[in-house]
């Protein structure tokens, strides 16, 4: 059965509003993904028919939570190929997950050992490494680019030494959109010892990822940007590295017994969920799990993909315009400059053609400085968008060049 | 081709900027917009009170970059009190009151940005740099 | 006008539901509030309308949604008289704004440093200052109480030596129900140069609360708990307190700017907001406080303390049963026992007669234990609540005694 | 009084429980729901594979300790390998199965309670208890 955009669009009757009396073409899913209605509906129906807190609750509205919650604990795990629920720890978002691992499972790091990132990598994941390094004197190491724009893996073998304990990358970039080769990271980060966080922002929901077989030790993502509510990120990791881990913050849930003077932890995930958790979220988030899946992980890959390609091909025809990334291969966001207009100014005029991109650094300075620039346009693809806002996109662009002459 | 925000005025202060550089020995302060990466390095000189001398470096947006040059000429060679007048008119405007052509001359070309949330803080790059060198947050003194 | 519950309970259809065939009676408001129409059509407006993420973007919808964004900050601040949207911390729950506080504010505390809390704090006004005594050295100090339930405060004066650097205590006890004597506190604390925590997940959006006014240096409190979405709480502190605090979390959003191998921070509060924030539950957050505003905070006190004084005078009287606090002067939960029966069983019964109640600790072991109860039984009441269903609570009250003889 | 969880057999072993104290020199183990407050000091005395004495201290609500007093009165004196059916068969029942009252016996009052998810731990904290003292997790050996 061959889905097509219209059918899927159909699900978000909010993306047929206009902006600017124009028809909106919402081309920011890398920021935030617009939300099915399925999900909205079973964040609502919580909301409305089973508002209550979760675990320990001994009446019904409780007992549905709690059902919702831990299902949707469970649907998880067995989306993203987790061993079990007991692998499923629910934060903030990505950013959250990340600097957990940083503030437990970092401490045990040391003067002498290192972490390797790459040059690429989102604030998201590389700010808490830089406050872990300042605070246990760990060395980061980077790994940088080919010029295509791709990492450049053959740095791999020299920076990847045995003082390296965490490797920690985007599956897929935020801005140059390419897609990690993670089995080639995983074998070589195994062959020294070191552990793999993959910053899976831009993958999970986007393309198949399983947990499990691809080997990693930590997998952390944000719902919303996987048609999933915001205020919710998931840390998944191997049960017996959070079992190691020391939790960061102290309250209900966390615990199994409460001195006034000192207390004991509860089991991992509960350990690191400290207070009432993030339950609609959860419950919305599976609901994403649900419609993702209906429409096809390997669709929603292969249709992304598909613009990317042909959206890059297109940009790069521009005169002036600039592709900054790969040209093919790129799963979400294609990032571009136009030369004598600021990117800021390209998003002015293309929201007032109804073409809704983003501008700046996107999150990744040291890139774009890298890259000499101070900012990039990034138009970014999902499930939703379809050839037509390709042609839409082209043609504001025309617009950007009539207005800057 | 006319754009509420991308005025020709604007357009040609972007392209053609006027009082672009550096002033040796003159007042200088740098500031910048670090979320979009808007930049300036503005060189004051201030003669009895009047601005004598004026020039900047900056990098950004056509709305920063015209903003600059719309400012920089139009307070050169004003005194401190006038360029008060400027300074809160501008922001009067910025803020989307009806703005005075009289008073902001070239200047009302940057009135659209008042419907631009997100781009206000380009336009406004210029004289809050402007303040940080002159005394234009403060009441005027009595002498 | 006099607001009736039956005008309030319309807002809230779900909570017109069956439970084992009988009509439900939420008396279970002190963990989780129900939540009215109007909040939840404010989130799933943002998510079917404007689903973008905040801040540094271009188009429409971006724009839209850090209005609304920013707007419920302000609107937060408002709320609880804040000096401004500077004041207000977007965080996990209160459990995490207190934990902020612990792992930030606190690490400039040390070994003769003490903190003063009571023996009936709520394990996440606990358990993050056990973490920080453990890390940093600091003394713990209790306040206990009064044969009658509340807060003993003859030995403040004993306790509050200048040793202590901040006063930590629940503004409404989620058990006990008591208002704490907030300007009694603070005048105590100031007088040794305390700072004073209020932990006010059981009073913010139940009583009229004005930071500015009662003086405090923070306050924590739970959207969930007073009409809003789950998954969002707020610190509330003074802006040079924030200034001063280093940052917990790294990434996106609390940066100014990333280099490599360093960062400088953004202003407060976007220093404590690493990452997406909780965009569309900082929305329904603003759309609770209209609600409750529109409902009068005057008049939900009034309500609340008016079913609790008769609850607990009705409860008192029944043969066995025995109120766990004061008598009167409750705001919110009534928390009780009954001879021979295990809360966990009363629990369970009262479901079946459609009455949701809590039973166990509540997260305050420290409170039951020394109580010499395992557990007790919680009703608790809010504005949707009406004089019949204590009526139902007797009703099934009297049903337990029957099974259980 | 009719309650499908509590059945008048749960009450009548939850005010009248069986097998109520702690057997010196017997092997002991204590257990604990934290959760629920639920906690079980158990005593188990094994001669020549068979169960010859056990007894409990315990608190908690009516299910858990209802559970702990038919558990110790269906294991006394029985085999191991008959004890391990009982326990596979009570899982089952607390599971939602169909129990068999030929062999659950007086336990069959606690099916009820796989209707109350919330419960269910404190059905299985007797069995759960025992499995620590007794290998009842483990398959048969073969002797
Ligand atoms: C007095 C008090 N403090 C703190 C909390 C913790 O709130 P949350 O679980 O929303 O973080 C609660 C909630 O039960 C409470 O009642
Ligand atoms: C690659 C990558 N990592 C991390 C993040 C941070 O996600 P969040 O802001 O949801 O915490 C993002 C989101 O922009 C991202 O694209």
């Amino acid at each position: 059965m061959a889905l097509t955009a219209d059918q899927v669009r159909a699900d978000f009757p909010g993306l047929a509003r206009r902006v600017h009396e124009r028809l909106l073409v919402y081309l920011d899913n890398s920021a935030t993904s617009p939300t099915p209605r399925p999900v909205r509906q079973a964040i609502d129906d919580f909301y409305n028919l089973y508002s209550a807190n979760v675990h320990r609750g001994l009446h019904t509205l409780s007992e549905e939570a709690t059902a919702a919650f831990e299902g949707a604990r469970a649907r998880t795990a067995a989306f993203v190929g987790a061993s079990g629920p007991e692998a499923v720890v629910f934060t903030r978002g990505s950013t959250s997950a990340i600097n957990l691992v940083a503030r437990s499972w970092g401490e045990s790091l040391g003067p002498g050992d290192a972490i390797l990132l790459s040059v690429a990598e989102h604030h998201g994941n590389l700010v808490p490494w830089q406050m872990l390094a300042a605070r246990r004197g760990v060395e980061l190491r980077f790994l940088e680019l080919t010029p295509a724009g791709t990492l450049d893996l053959s740095a791999l073998e020299r920076l990847l030494t045995p003082e390296v304990k965490l490797v920690a990358l985007a599956q897929v970039s935020n801005v140059l959109g390419y897609e990690l080769p993670v089995a080639t990271i995983v074998a070589a980060a195994r062959a020294v010892g070191a552990r793999v966080l993959l910053d899976a922002a831009q993958s999970v929901g986007h393309l198949p990822v399983d947990f499990g077989a691809l080997g990693v030790d930590f997998l952390a993502f944000s719902a919303h940007k996987m048609c999933g509510p915001t205020g919710l990120g998931c840390l998944v990791a191997r049960p017996e590295l959070l079992e190691a881990m020391e939790p960061i913050e102290g309250g209900g849930d966390m615990i199994v017994h409460v001195g006034l003077h000192k207390s004991t932890w509860n089991r991992s995930p509960f350990k690191f969920e400290a207070g009432t958790p993030p339950i609609a979220q959860a419950i919305g988030l599976a609901a994403a799990i649900d419609y993702l899946e209906g429409v096809g992980l390997e669709w929603i890959a292969e249709h992304t993909r598909d613009l990317c390609d042909e959206a890059a091909a297109r940009l790069a025809e521009l005169p002036g315009v600039r592709v900054v990334g790969p040209l093919t291969g790129r799963l979400g966001p294609v990032a571009f400059t136009m030369t004598g207009v600021h990117p800021h100014d390209i998003a002015t005029i293309l929201d007032g053609e109804g073409v809704a991109i983003r501008a700046g650094h996107h999150c990744a300075q040291p890139l774009h400085e890298l890259l000499g620039l101070e900012s990039t346009a990034r138009a970014s693809f999902y499930l939703t968008n379809q050839p037509s806002d390709i042609d839409a996109l082209i043609d504001a662009l025309e617009m950007v060049r009539k207005v800057f002459g | 081709m006319f754009h509420e925000l991308y005025q020709s005025v604007i357009l040609d202060h972007y392209r053609h900027p006027s009082n672009v550089g550096r002033i040796e020995g003159a007042q200088q302060v740098y500031n910048d917009h670090p979320s979009c990466g808007d930049k300036v390095l503005l060189s004051v000189v201030v003669e009895d009170g009047i601005v004598a001398d004026i020039a900047y470096e900056g990098s950004g947006c056509s709305i920063s970059q015209a903003s600059l040059s719309l400012m920089t000429e139009a307070v050169k060679g004003k005194p401190l009190t006038e360029i008060r007048v400027l300074y809160d008119a501008f922001r009067e405007m910025i803020r989307g009151t009806e703005p005075d052509e009289q008073v902001l001359g070239d200047m009302v070309a940057l009135s659209g940005v008042s419907k631009f949330a997100a781009r206000v803080p380009c336009a406004l790059l210029s004289w809050e740099t402007l303040a940080q060198v002159l005394p234009l947050d403060e009441a005027p003194s009595a002498d």
